[in-house]
């Protein structure tokens, strides 16, 4: 029944680590991103990493902690603004980086994790993006064709997840946390509230068992802020 | 005398409909959503995964799981729905959203658009820019008609890199709101004052006069 | 702001129809169809209707009602036991009929109502289904490209909704619903409950505002069981 | 002695792992979840979109949104999950449900499946099977060694509609559990009392011995 459960991230991380390995990052921004894996996967010194997230963290905080330590081989994102150390990096040539547009990477996460190697899209069509890709004509109009994407591992954030391994999340930070997990080989979950089956409704569940492998709950996130804007009221 | 920025965004906000779903860009397209009329009801999505985003929050309300597609804290109104970035772009490339509203940095007269890249400059990314000008029904560029040094930005040609081909549908600028159509981009409406030379001078594209 | 709303399935439906068209039908069996919208497209006369629908109803409920009427040209499905005027009407040559895989009919709506025009799958590879369709090969693996649909209406039945338009399903009526109603060009969903904006979670809807043009709140569901199935407890 | 009804899910219901995600067909099949050890957790899907199915309600637990693919009454459990139609083949086409165990018409020596139409009868349609077979990892075949009429129904070739080509991995009948591997239909298992060579008169698939 807890078969799934552990005790923190380094438990839950243990033996799925390796160099070269690919990694799919939930979050969007800081928001929603597995912090207490992140630092996990840094004190590991596991290297030579290609990690698809949709942003690289901030120099300190997030993804951009991997990227101090130069254990980041290759990002897959498509926006990585706010983050000098990826800049640094990037122009030394010290990193490579694939961008994707935001939609096509979270329909690449969809679509590896239901089976469909390869879709369709209007998104690019003309731009660099498109270059060497394949398209084809539907009805009159151009497409390009862009491959499902899988990984190794999928490091995921949520709000609550019961021990079997059924998983909420919370307003925007649900983001790529859903696609990517069903796109890992192996999926960690790690959330703020462990509850046991039967307390989340079944109707309400995000992410369903099946694809959540392991899943522990954090303590203290500091669930950091980017841009902190605020009204009068 | 040519629209000041608020002019600018209160003519961008005629364009919407009563019942519109609209994504807003970063930047100058965000303020858009302060002129609509109150008893107008105007869906903003944030391409991260929510509709119905409300303004930004009061100090107490600020909540780190609610941010905008720009990564600040916003709130949510009643209609509010969360889903996920696989779902939220399925809603944009399928053509689910009335209209988006984003700045440019290049429009060309047969709808060309270039807006995320600068090549030599540091790289950012296109973000959801370009499923956005992919999918949504009708695209709105809102900016300035010149560039910081006066260089034109509505062309014959892009020469950065393109967000989209063939995928804008109207220019708001401080000098008038233009259409792109058969023959280049047509002339719809002018500020006060200004005339289609002062237009024609400032651009580079070819302009059609109705 | 209750633009939407509409008194009853008629006038939900006023305008909307017409000779020809293409509908997409929610529902699984009997279990979460549009009953009441079935029955005011009988009432209406509309005819030669392409209709999408996992299954085809029972001889005189659901689906099954309008195939009684004969307002149906052509079926696309997955399953259509169950139902004998199907049966008779087909080997009539009065009726054509689509096969589709469950998955791939799921999949080719949720495609076609999020801009995706064809997609790759190793469902029915090696199959009549794959016949006359292209095929291509990903990793060593042969897939069968199938085509997004979309349809001129989707007809959905939902638990709750709000005014504002957003949906709620319950339990296993949410099936086909979902995924249908993103893939019509006009989507009208009926609700056993429809409520306020705000009282809904906004973490917990099914089907967020934007997919649904029309919404009403019908009277008296029969929710008729396909096969009541008990046990002693 | 040939193993009975029960026996042949029994036998089946011993191929499960703790921990597995299973979608079993309409038919014999549904009924190896009664031989499943207690301390054992085994998860069922049903493809019309729920996970942790549980047993049949009594009478008044009876609800008609709560069915499953047979659209049969069921009941929830506490592990119980709702989810779409898309949903629910994305996860069994994406390869995350461990075992499916589905009843067959024929079976061929290279794995090829034919469960879902004999031409000239009625045509139900293939429902969630194609799908199944083509996206499960394991795909274990349960059914009576021969047809009503006494013919072989283990072949070298199905002469009906496949429902997928080479993807039958085991299969289980009264006589044994048999496997597809290299040169035809590997036996693994007999029945007590059975014999090789009754398992060859009684079927047409070249059948290899360990």
């Amino acid at each position: 029944m807890s078969k799934k459960v552990y005790s923190d991230a380094k438990a839950a991380l243990d033996g799925l680590l390796h160099d070269g390995m690919t990694i799919l990052a939930g979050g969007f921004g800081l928001c929603g991103i597995p912090e207490h894996m992140i630092l996990a996967i840094r004190d590991s010194g596991v290297k030579d990493l290609t990690i698809a997230s949709n942003n690289a963290g901030v120099d300190d905080f997030g993804l951009g902690l991997l990227l101090q330590t130069r254990q980041v081989k290759k990002m897959i994102s498509s926006y990585v603004g706010e983050n000098k150390t990826f800049e640094a990096q990037f122009l030394a040539g010290e990193l490579e980086l694939e961008f994707n547009p935001q939609g096509t990477l979270a329909e690449r996460c969809r679509a590896g994790g239901a089976g469909i190697p390869a879709f369709y899209t209007k998104t690019g069509v003309g731009t660099i993006i498109a270059e060497g890709k394949e398209t084809k004509e539907f009805d009159g109009e151009t497409y390009v064709m862009e491959r499902g994407l899988t990984g190794d591992l999928a490091i995921v954030k949520a709000w609550k997840g019961d021990t079997a391994g059924n998983v909420v999340f919370r307003k925007t930070a649900r983001n790529f946390n859903a696609p990517m997990a069903t796109a890992g080989k192996t999926c960690v979950v790690e959330v703020e509230d462990l509850v046991e089956p039967g307390q989340l409704d079944p109707d309400g569940i995000h992410l369903p068992s099946i694809y959540t492998h392991r899943i522990f709950q954090g303590q203290d996130f500091e669930k950091r802020i980017e841009f902190r804007t605020v009204s009068d009221g | 005398m040519a629209w000041t920025r608020d002019e600018m965004c209160a003519r961008a906000a005629q364009e919407l409909e009563d019942g519109f779903y609209v994504n807003l860009g970063i930047g100058m397209p965000t303020k858009v959503a302060n002129f609509i009329p109150e008893d107008m009801d105007v869906n903003f999505q944030s391409e991260n995964g929510m509709l119905g985003m409300g303004p930004f929050p009061t100090d107490n309300e600020v909540d780190a799981d609610l941010i905008n597609a720009g990564k600040q804290t916003i709130t949510e109104t009643p209609k509010s729905v969360y889903f996920d970035s696989a779902q939220s772009f399925a809603m944009i490339r399928g053509g689910h959203i009335n209209m988006s509203i984003l700045g440019a940095l290049q429009v060309a007269e047969n709808g060309d658009l270039a807006n995320w890249m600068i090549p030599g400059k540091m790289v950012k990314g296109m973000g959801g820019a370009m499923d956005l000008v992919a999918g949504v029904k009708r695209v709105v560029i809102l900016m300035d008609h010149n560039a910081k040094d006066g260089s034109a930005k509505l062309l014959k040609e892009c020469n950065l890199p393109l967000t989209g081909a063939g995928v804008v549908d109207d220019i708001i600028t401080e000098l008038g709101l233009f259409t792109i159509g058969e023959g280049g981009v047509h002339i719809q409406e002018l500020a006060p004052d200004v005339s289609v030379d002062e237009v024609r001078d400032r651009s580079e594209a070819t302009i059609v006069t109705q």
